[in-house]
């Protein structure tokens, strides 16, 4: 059946974009998943205005003190007040997710864009590449550069970007691959459009879905990337700190029961990566064409 | 299919020389000069650039690469300067112990996942679907690490009933030998991977329920149970084959993460430990055979794939 | 060569291969116990928990697993040990139990040489001390059966030459112009007498604690070859002892058959190397039968058990894994729980002093220039908050004892300044200090030289107009005090606007690179580095470590005045030079002290032996050969 | 209704619905079916009338979400609603059986056939592994598999499409069931290949005593094949009569309609097909009374408001309507279309001269496929200006490459198109670009042609700008007066096309294909995504748009009926070949070409009373091998030794008209073709 049981014979006034966030709205997950997420970064990036403490001065005298009135959260090793660590430690792992993410989809949407549209022989080259890229363990990749850098907001982002562009451009290059088939892009060809007004009104709107549900993943996976990279001993360093270097403070004190250190950071760590991959999922179901035309 | 063969082994020939020249690249760019390296921080700069040139590593980037490739060729990964020990020795040491970690928790993840995730397919949206996928979402979400110290703090502080390290036996089989002290290594490595297995085997799943010859098969009269045996295991287990080969690089540094959280012997340790004492050639040497493995697993996931899909068959 | 080598150097782990003897001349006296420190002028007291006496009935055989340091594991056997391989845990843990050394240290927690434990007799020193005679003493042999000799003595020299020759850089011990540049000659007299000539005279007392600790007698029968199944050759001959050398050194770098090659079997220590694994640094001993020490090893087995953190160690101590472990500042409040889980818990401070490195050969941002100047120097001392580090749960936990200078308190050669802080915690003072040479202070902003010049209001020579002050400081990645130390001086330093970046290494990275003699071509890599400290031998003179020459220089430090204290200890028979030297480096600040942290100990009351074998841990020497498990 | 009379099925108010997250559609609504043994039923009705659902209901196996919510399903008089699964099993594949439409999908990719033909007598009949084999291979001969020992280890990508079918019919009947349930079995097939298999299905029927029930949008299968007839409409059954008498004295306005804008190879030319007008309803929400009422020519309020029952009016024939008609509509009531304009203009404006196209290397090198597809294999044809030019054939004789070639869209490995004088492969970027006015496409699946995140007026505007026409307003201004010429409100400009009907979108489509005033339209498949009823609307729209601005189309079609009524003169294909040319009438009434003929024949004709004809038997061969000499040999009746060794050579049959054959079915004129 090509038709569906529900053809509606006056049509409503609908937008694409419009039946896209209604379908996402109506997923619970989703709108969890975006909960959340704007939940966390209100509190890591307007938190610390409401809620202010000293993260820049150490205080060894008041270093480790358990959850109290003054330190919801408690404070550690270096008396920073942990509620207010983690809103800075949040601001470092979300931004550094966001950056990976953008660096990683902006090389990879346009990698995988020339060679879709290339093909032949330039996308077969190009292809081995990602090929033989993806078979490289990304996080062995990662750890060797790690080693050769001194761990920044920026320098995390590049290094993650730069090794994880492989899977977005494998996409994009097949939803390229697949947007030159059909049907509208022929049409548009056949009226005349010039190659560029094909790329720029048709293949990049239509693989704009593609792409964003990419981004999505893609800061669920580099804010994954970057908590391994902290807890193995590449994070940030102070005055700056991600949830992955706090995690492992923490686990020093692990026995002498500062519970304080892992759980809540542990806890906003695995929430927003959850969120995210929550929103990517729901962004994938409702931006996915095909499932309406079901 | 022979000609498939032949195709793809062609083409992971060219990607592990694609992955061989970033080794060498990177070895050559982090390394700095091997004569640095054997002759240590003390020696003298004309002494480094002497050996450098007796030993042929002033020569230009390509016969430098050829020379690597050939000692690769010959089965050479190289030597660790800080460990004075050839790579090859101190990855073969640790294959053993880390191959039966990884492959345990491989099997395992399957073993859960393909249920798992056909029974979500078939429960789909009930409570126990939602519940299942929560879950997963939850695993899914963990750092391997987080998961790791979660595990040790309920099961080794917490009850006091399993080891918080991995066995320290130089035995391959510990995991036979020592099931207590392997059982939460293998089991955090088990978890992150049976996440991502279980949601995909259950898309990979509804994907196949969708078909009509599932219908067909019902309308024959077979029961849901023989439905999903008899049809749908064998044809949604397919994608998952090349999943399970395309997550290799994952499974490793699951791998690499679980060791040295553990502090199981094998080659994540030795990663791990490599990692801290810039030891590049263990690091890259590793890299290398894991980037092989890697390209042997997705081939030998294809032709699984290929073996068992008639449809690949005559391509 | 004297005095501490830096290289050897380091907190937790100190190298030192020195040992202190108060031997014959120079009265040892008083060994200024723990408890002799000045009490109430320090934070932090000088032990951690009691010794527990010795108890239950020594009974033979049984295994006990003993903690590694989370990567530090031994990886060269020869006790001819390159400065890259050397440390506490090569020597101490590792060759000591097989190799012993011609002269033993510590005894106790004392810091004096064991005469028990020695190979040979006191040296006696003659000619104007410019001639030594060691006596070994009868009864010792190779566990060959063949006796360790005056000419075991001479090979080890002999090699030593060799491996100098070769390179520079294959004896950690080595000091250009010191031992064994020092001697004239070296003879085996008869088979238990060697006769040292020296070419100038040495304090005796530093001469027997710092150059003849380092000697280790070697099985000159057994070991004297070019090749596995090779004659016997003649080490005299300097080409045969390089042939000689080049063999054991490459067998020695060789951790794969370090179990397997019959060559490390002949031992006459208490025990011998029984498993090795490469990849986890896991090694076991067995108890050598034939040892013929004051006493025979009763425990079976010594299984020395890596780990990757402290957290994991602490964690198999915790759930009763391990026989034995060294315990983490951070771990000092569970020591309840370890005593409640059936351990013993003691520690000290070790022989030595910690602190943060500085490089005064970093021309980045004229790094070298700022910290040329004492008063730099001295406001950046004013910013550490050594008894509030200690009392601070985040660092030393209270275990850990405050200390500004080259020697701990314990030393008998220190005197009683050196827990007294030469320049407190005072942040203003700080600043005034600052303000005073002619920089204008910005907290939390830049701080900005005003007034170039060298006069003794301006910044100093070769400062510029506008500089800054920005350093970078590398502290090692394992323990967690490091980072928490670090953090803190970057803390306070920033408010008065000085920079300091802050980033972890590990310690095998940190000890290698940062290293100014070592590697000259990172100098300009880092500025301040932290991992700990230098352990030293009893007779505590810097020589090597702080005067100019000195190849453990690793800040490259350089003070005529020093360099002329140093020379009067080494040489002169005053024991006051000496004391004179600690006062000057105290307040010339070639670093920046940093208290003294306690190396803690925890042992299965199942474990038990002479109080005083266990009152040597903190100095991470081991007698075992000892111990019993009841 | 009693268990007699060879009474095998029995539906009776019949309600099955489906619970979406947030509403619920009424699928199927209070559907009435009885089935006699030896007896076909056809239910016939529109996508999405709940034809399929019926048939899911009565196996049991409504997809999830679906209940039957009222009424009674007796099977021999057992009661099979709420029947406990496990008794259900053992109906499914037993006593009842099904096949379904489409048979690429519906076998297990990864199972043998032999072994999935086994699989019901293995369960149902008990049958040993050997046994079962045994029956699988008779059951596999009896479908007409050749060498079925060979077949049972096949798989099915292996099999052709029509062969599929062939194997789920032998697993559907492989133990005998009472009762068989074709849902659109043919559908799928091409229609050579359709004629086939329902023979088969008919055959079996009669063999082995069953009682079928078949399910199908085509009132030609039906008339052909079916002994009685319901017609559904919007879930529920509005009328159910033997087939002659439903055809020729139908009483529902419905079925009348269906039947009068289904394409006929009779239909004048001239007139207008009959169409009926609007949409089926919104089955999320019903409306209250009679469903058909909105779109019926006869509704009264009383429709509007209450639904009819469905009564008999005659014995055997059943009827749910107020205001029941009399018999089929006459086609002469249909008016006329506007005869299409003699052209001035002399000369051809299309001109395709010897088209080859073959795939490989490339794309397909990389895979390991070196073998090339010969896809379009040196074919001619020109078209004279406002004239329509059809080309017919299977699915896979490259039809559709074809008209990529022609719209340069793809191009040709060697041959050229000539449009207007101008050499398409010659042309150059912009110049190509502008040349590209004249020349515009329709696509078969109007969704996919629309650029999904383009509102229609951007969809519309789009090929003034690609072509730098006119202002803004004049742009506009353009658009709204397509919109009027295809008959759609202004109000759609804002809208996206998901929101559209097939039909609605179709309009569109042409709408833009006409933007530039194109000379010539290529349309692929214009109609075959479109149900009957809005199929005659866009073809009507289709030859009125022709009239009016002169356009020459080029309307390619594997539906026959679709090319006899748009066409004037018609190109036959064949694997890449084209083999016969004539105008209409030539290939319609005097066919040359075997293949020509055979196609004729299979085409189901709704009328019952239409009888036998010759049919080509198997199916086409592999593309990637096309037999030696005459392509069409392996299927052809007439083939011999001759047609094997040597290439046939267009031969004029009648003025314009040639055909490729060594045997054709009328003498070639005498004139031989020079050049």
């Amino acid at each position: 059946m090509t038709e569906t049981a529900t053809a509606r014979p006056v049509p409503e006034l609908t937008s694409g974009w419009r039946l896209a966030v209604r379908s996402f709205a109506q997923n619970r997950l989703a709108v969890l998943g975006v909960g959340i997420i704007v939940a966390l970064v209100l509190f890591c990036f307007a938190g610390p205005h409401l809620y202010v403490t000293e993260q820049i001065t150490v205080d060894p005298v008041s270093s480790l003190l358990p959850p109290d009135a003054a330190h919801p959260l408690g404070t550690d090793a270096q008396g920073f007040d942990v509620l207010g660590r983690i809103m800075r430690g949040g601001q470092a792992s979300l931004q550094i997710g966001l950056f990976a993410a953008l660096i990683a989809t902006a090389i990879g949407t346009l990698y995988g864009t020339v060679a879709g549209l290339a093909g032949g022989v330039v996308d077969g080259v190009m292809m081995r590449v990602v090929d033989t890229l993806l078979s490289i363990p990304f996080l062995f990749i990662v750890l060797i550069a790690a080693t050769r850098f001194s761990s920044t907001v920026l320098s995390l982002s590049l290094i993650l970007g730069a090794f994880s562009w492989l899977a977005p451009a494998r996409l994009v290059r097949a939803e390229v691959l697949s947007l030159r088939s059909r049907g509208f892009v022929a049409a548009a060809t056949v009226m005349g459009a010039t190659k560029l007004r094909i790329i720029t009104r048709h293949l990049i709107p239509n693989a704009l879905g593609v792409v964003i549900v990419n981004i999505t993943f893609q800061v669920a996976d580099a804010i994954i990337a970057v908590s391994l990279l902290g807890f193995l001993g590449f994070g940030l360093n102070y005055p700056d700190v991600e949830w992955g270097t706090q995690l492992s403070e923490g686990v020093s004190y692990l026995f002498e029961g500062a519970w304080w250190l892992i759980y809540p950071v542990g806890g906003c760590l695995v929430l927003v990566v959850m969120a995210f991959n929550f929103v990517g999922d729901a962004l994938r179901d409702s931006i996915d064409v095909r499932l309406r035309r079901r | 299919m022979t000609r498939y063969v032949l195709r793809r082994l062609a083409t992971s020939a060219v990607v592990v020389l694609g992955v061989s020249l970033i080794t060498f690249m990177m070895l050559h760019g982090l390394s700095g000069s091997p004569g640095r390296a054997i002759l240590g921080v003390e020696a003298s700069a004309e002494a480094v650039a002497a050996f450098d040139r007796e030993h042929g590593y002033d020569r230009s980037l390509v016969v430098q690469y050829v020379m690597y490739l050939g000692d690769l060729l010959q089965g050479d990964l190289g030597y660790s300067y800080r460990l004075n020990q050839s790579v090859n020795d101190l990855l073969a040491e640790n294959a053993g112990r880390t191959a039966m970690l990884a492959g345990a928790a491989l099997v395992l993840a399957i073993g859960i996942a393909v249920p798992l995730g056909v029974f979500q397919a078939v429960k789909r949206n009930s409570v126990g679907d939602n519940l299942l996928t929560a879950l997963t979402f939850v695993a899914y979400s963990m750092p391997v690490f987080l998961l790791a110290m979660l595990l040790i703090q309920v099961f080794a502080l917490g009850l006091g009933i399993l080891p918080a390290q991995a066995s320290q036996s130089s035995s391959n089989f510990v995991i036979f030998t020592e099931p207590r002290a392997m059982l939460l290594p293998v089991l955090t490595l088990t978890g992150v991977t049976v996440a991502m297995y279980s949601r995909y085997q259950r898309s990979a799943a509804l994907d196949q329920l969708a078909q009509d010859y599932i219908r067909v098969a019902r309308a024959k009269g077979l029961s849901t149970r023989m439905v999903l045996t008899r049809h749908l295991l064998r044809n949604a287990c397919l994608p998952l084959v090349t999943l399970i080969g395309m997550s290799i690089p994952l499974l490793l540094a699951g791998n690499l993460v679980v060791e040295s959280v553990f502090n199981y012997p094998g080659l994540g340790l030795l990663f791990f430990n490599s990692l801290n004492n810039q030891d590049y050639p263990v690091l890259l040497g590793y890299t290398l055979v894991a980037s092989i493995m890697t390209v042997l697993g997705n081939l030998l996931a294809d032709l699984v794939v290929a073996v068992s899909d008639p449809r690949t068959q005559n391509a | 060569m004297s005095g501490v080598r830096t290289r050897r150097a380091l907190a937790a782990a100190v190298l030192a291969t020195l040992l202190p003897l108060s031997a014959c001349s120079g009265g040892t006296g008083d060994t200024g116990d723990q408890g002799a420190a000045p009490a109430g002028r320090t934070q932090g007291s000088q032990t951690f928990g009691e010794l527990p006496p010795e108890s239950g009935t020594p009974k033979d055989g049984g295994a006990v697993d003993i903690a590694q340091q989370p990567g530090a594991g031994p990886y060269y056997v020869l006790p001819i040990v390159p400065g890259a391989f050397n440390s506490t845990y090569v020597t101490y843990q590792f060759q000591r139990l097989m190799y012993r050394p011609l002269y033993w240290f510590p005894e106790g927690a004392s810091p004096k040489v064991n005469p028990r434990l020695s190979l040979a007799e006191l040296p006696e020193f003659s000619d104007g001390n410019k001639t030594v005679t060691i006596k070994l003493k009868p009864g010792y042999t190779w566990s060959d059966g063949n006796p360790v000799e005056a000419g075991d003595v001479v090979f080890f020299i002999n090699l030593v030459k060799a491996a100098l020759r070769k390179n520079a850089a294959n004896w950690a011990g080595y000091t250009p112009g010191q031992f064994p540049d020092n001697l004239d000659s070296v003879t085996a007299t008869d088979a238990s007498t060697v006769t040292m000539k020296l070419k100038e005279a040495y304090n005796p007392e530093w001469f027997t604690t710092d150059q003849l600790t380092s000697v280790v007698p070697l099985p000159a029968k057994q070991w004297a070859r070019a090749s596995a199944d090779g004659p016997i050759l003649d080490h005299a001959d300097p080409e045969n002892a390089e042939a000689i050398y080049t063999y054991l050194d490459k067998a020695s770098r060789d951790p794969a058959t370090f179990a397997s090659n019959p060559l490390w079997q002949t031992v006459n220590g208490p025990y011998r190397l029984s498993a090795f694994d490469v990849t986890t640094n896991f090694y076991a001993m067995t108890a050598n039968e034939k040892y013929t020490g004051p006493q025979k090893p009763r425990i079976q087995t010594l299984n020395f058990r890596p780990f990757t953190s402290e957290t994991a160690k602490f964690n198999q101590l915790l759930s009763g894994n391990l026989t034995m472990a060294t315990v983490d500042q951070a771990h000092v409040g569970q020591v309840r729980a370890l005593k409640a889980a059936g351990y013993h818990v003691y520690g000290a401070p070790r022989l030595g002093f910690n602190f943060i490195m500085l490089n005064f050969k970093d021309t980045t941002d004229n790094v070298d220039k700022i910290l040329g100047q004492l008063y730099v120097r001295q406001a950046l001392q004013h910013l550490i908050d050594q008894p509030g580090y200690i009392a601070s749960k985040g660092m030393y936990n209270g275990a850990a004892a405050e200390s500004y200078g080259t020697a701990p308190a314990t030393s008998p050669y220190a005197s009683p300044d050196v827990a007294t802080a030469p320049y407190p915690y005072d942040p203003a003072a700080a600043r005034k200090l600052l303000e005073e040479h002619g920089w204008k202070v910005v907290p939390n902003g830049a701080t900005t030289c005003e007034r170039p010049g060298s006069g003794p209001t301006e910044c100093g020579e070769g400062i510029p107009q506008g500089q800054t002050i920005t350093f970078n400081l590398f502290y090692r990645s394992e323990p967690q005090l490091h980072s928490a130390v670090s953090t803190a001086f970057a803390s306070e330093a920033r408010k008065l606007g000085i920079s300091i970046s802050v980033a972890p290494k590990t310690f095998s990275f940190l000890i290698q690179n940062y290293n100014v003699p070592a590697a000259p071509d990172k100098a300009g890599e880092w500025a301040m580095s932290t991992w700990g400290g230098f352990s030293i031998t009893p007779y505590p003179t810097m020589t090597g470590t702080f005067d100019s020459e000195g190849s453990g220089n690793v800040g490259a430090y350089s003070d005529a005045k020093t360099d002329e204290l140093i020379r009067a200890s080494v040489h002169g028979d005053d024991r006051d030079a000496v004391k004179a030297e600690i006062e000057h480096l105290r307040t010339n600040l070639p670093v920046l002290w940093l208290p003294n942290a306690h190396t803690i100990w925890a042992w299965k009351d199942t474990l038990s032996g002479p109080q005083e074998t266990f009152a040597a841990l903190p100095t991470t020497v081991l007698t075992p050969e000892y111990w019993y498990l009841k | 209704m009693m268990a007699g009379d060879g009474e095998v099925l029995a539906v009776e108010g019949l309600s099955a619905g489906i619970r979406l997250r947030t509403s619920a559609v009424d699928a199927v609504n209070g559907v009435d079916l009885l089935l006699r043994k030896g007896e076909t039923l056809g239910l016939v009705g529109e996508s999405g009338s709940g034809k399929s659902m019926t048939g899911l209901s009565i196996m049991g196996l409504l997809p999830s979400g679906g209940h039957v919510a009222a009424g009674s399903i007796k099977l021999e008089g057992r009661e099979l609603v709420g029947l406990p699964e496990r008794q259900y099993r053992r109906i499914r594949g037993n006593e009842i059986a099904m096949i379904f439409q489409d048979p690429m999908t519906s076998l297990n990719p990864t199972k043998t056939i032999g072994e999935q033909v086994a699989e019901p007598i293995r369960l149902h009949l008990g049958a040993s592994a050997g046994q079962a084999r045994e029956r699988a291979l008779e059951m596999l001969a009896l479908v007409g598999i050749a060498r079925p020992a060979e077949r049972l280890g096949s798989y099915p990508h292996e099999l052709s499409g029509g062969l599929r079918q062939r194997v789920m019919i032998a697993m559907a009947l492989s133990c005998e069931p009472k009762v068989l349930i074709a849902d659109e079995p043919t559908t799928a097939l091409d229609v050579t290949v359709q004629a086939q298999v329902l023979r088969l299905l008919h055959d079996l029927k009669d063999r082995l005593g069953m009682a079928m029930l078949l399910i199908t949008h085509d009132m030609g299968v039906i008339a052909r094949w079916a002994d009685r007839v319901s017609v559904m409409y919007a879930g529920g059954i509005v009328e159910s009569a033997p087939t002659r008498e439903l055809f020729t004295g139908m009483r529902h306005p419905y079925t009348q309609a269906l039947l009068a804008c289904t394409p006929r190879l009779t239909q004048p030319r001239e007139n207008t097909l009959y169409s009926i007008a609007g949409a089926p309803p919104d089955l999320l929400d019903p409306p209250a009374g009679c469903r058909f009422a909105a779109r019926c020519a006869h509704a009264t309020e009383r429709c509007e408001s209450e639904a009819p029952p469905l009564a008999a009016t005659r014995p055997g024939h059943t009827l749910a309507c107020w205001h029941p008609v009399d018999g089929p509509l006459d086609p002469a009531t249909t008016p006329a279309q506007a005869p299409v304009p003699d052209t001035e203009q002399a000369g051809p404006v299309l001109d395709v001269d010897d088209l080859v196209k073959e795939y490989g290397g490339g794309r397909f090198a990389l895979r390991g496929l070196k073998r090339s597809v010969k896809a379009v294999s040196g074919v001619s044809f020109a078209v004279e200006p406002g004239r329509t030019f059809g080309l017919v054939g299977e699915s896979g004789c490259g039809k559709s490459t074809l008209a990529k070639m022609i719209v340069a869209l793809e191009p040709p490995s060697s041959g050229s198109v000539t449009a207007l004088g101008g050499k398409l492969n010659e042309l150059r970027g912009r110049a190509l670009r502008r040349h590209r006015r004249n020349l515009q496409m329709m696509f078969q699946d109007p969704l996919d042609a629309l650029d999904p995140r383009m509102r229609i007026g951007a969809i519309l505007r789009e090929p003034f700008e690609a072509q730098g026409i006119g202002t803004a307003a004049e742009q506009l201004a353009a658009i709204r007066e397509l919109l009027d010429e295809v008959g759609l409100p202004h109000s759609v400009l804002e809208r996206y096309p998901h929101e559209f009907s097939g039909g609605q979108r179709q309009r569109i489509a042409l709408a833009r294909a006409l933007a530039l005033n194109p000379r010539v339209i290529v349309a692929d498949e214009p109609v075959s995504a479109l149900d009957v009823s809005v199929r005659s609307q866009v073809l009507n729209l289709m030859k009125r748009l022709q009239a009016k601005h002169g356009l020459t189309y080029v309307v390619i079609s594997h539906d026959l009926t679709v090319v006899r009524y748009m066409a004037d003169a018609v190109g036959v294909m064949y694997l890449g070949k084209l083999v016969e040319v004539g105008s209409s009438d030539d290939i319609y009434l005097r066919p040359a070409h075997p293949y020509t003929a055979g196609l004729l024949a299979a085409i189901p004709e709704p009328d019952p009373d239409a009888g036998d004809r010759i049919e080509i038997g198997s199916e086409m061969p592999s593309p990637y091998e096309p037999p030696s000499g005459c392509r069409f040999r392996t299927r052809c009746p007439r083939a011999q030794a001759r047609c094997a060794e040597e290439e046939p050579q267009p031969r004029d049959f009648d003025p314009g008209h040639s055909a490729a054959c060594h045997f054709p079915l009328r003498e070639p004129q005498v004139t031989v073709r020079t050049g």
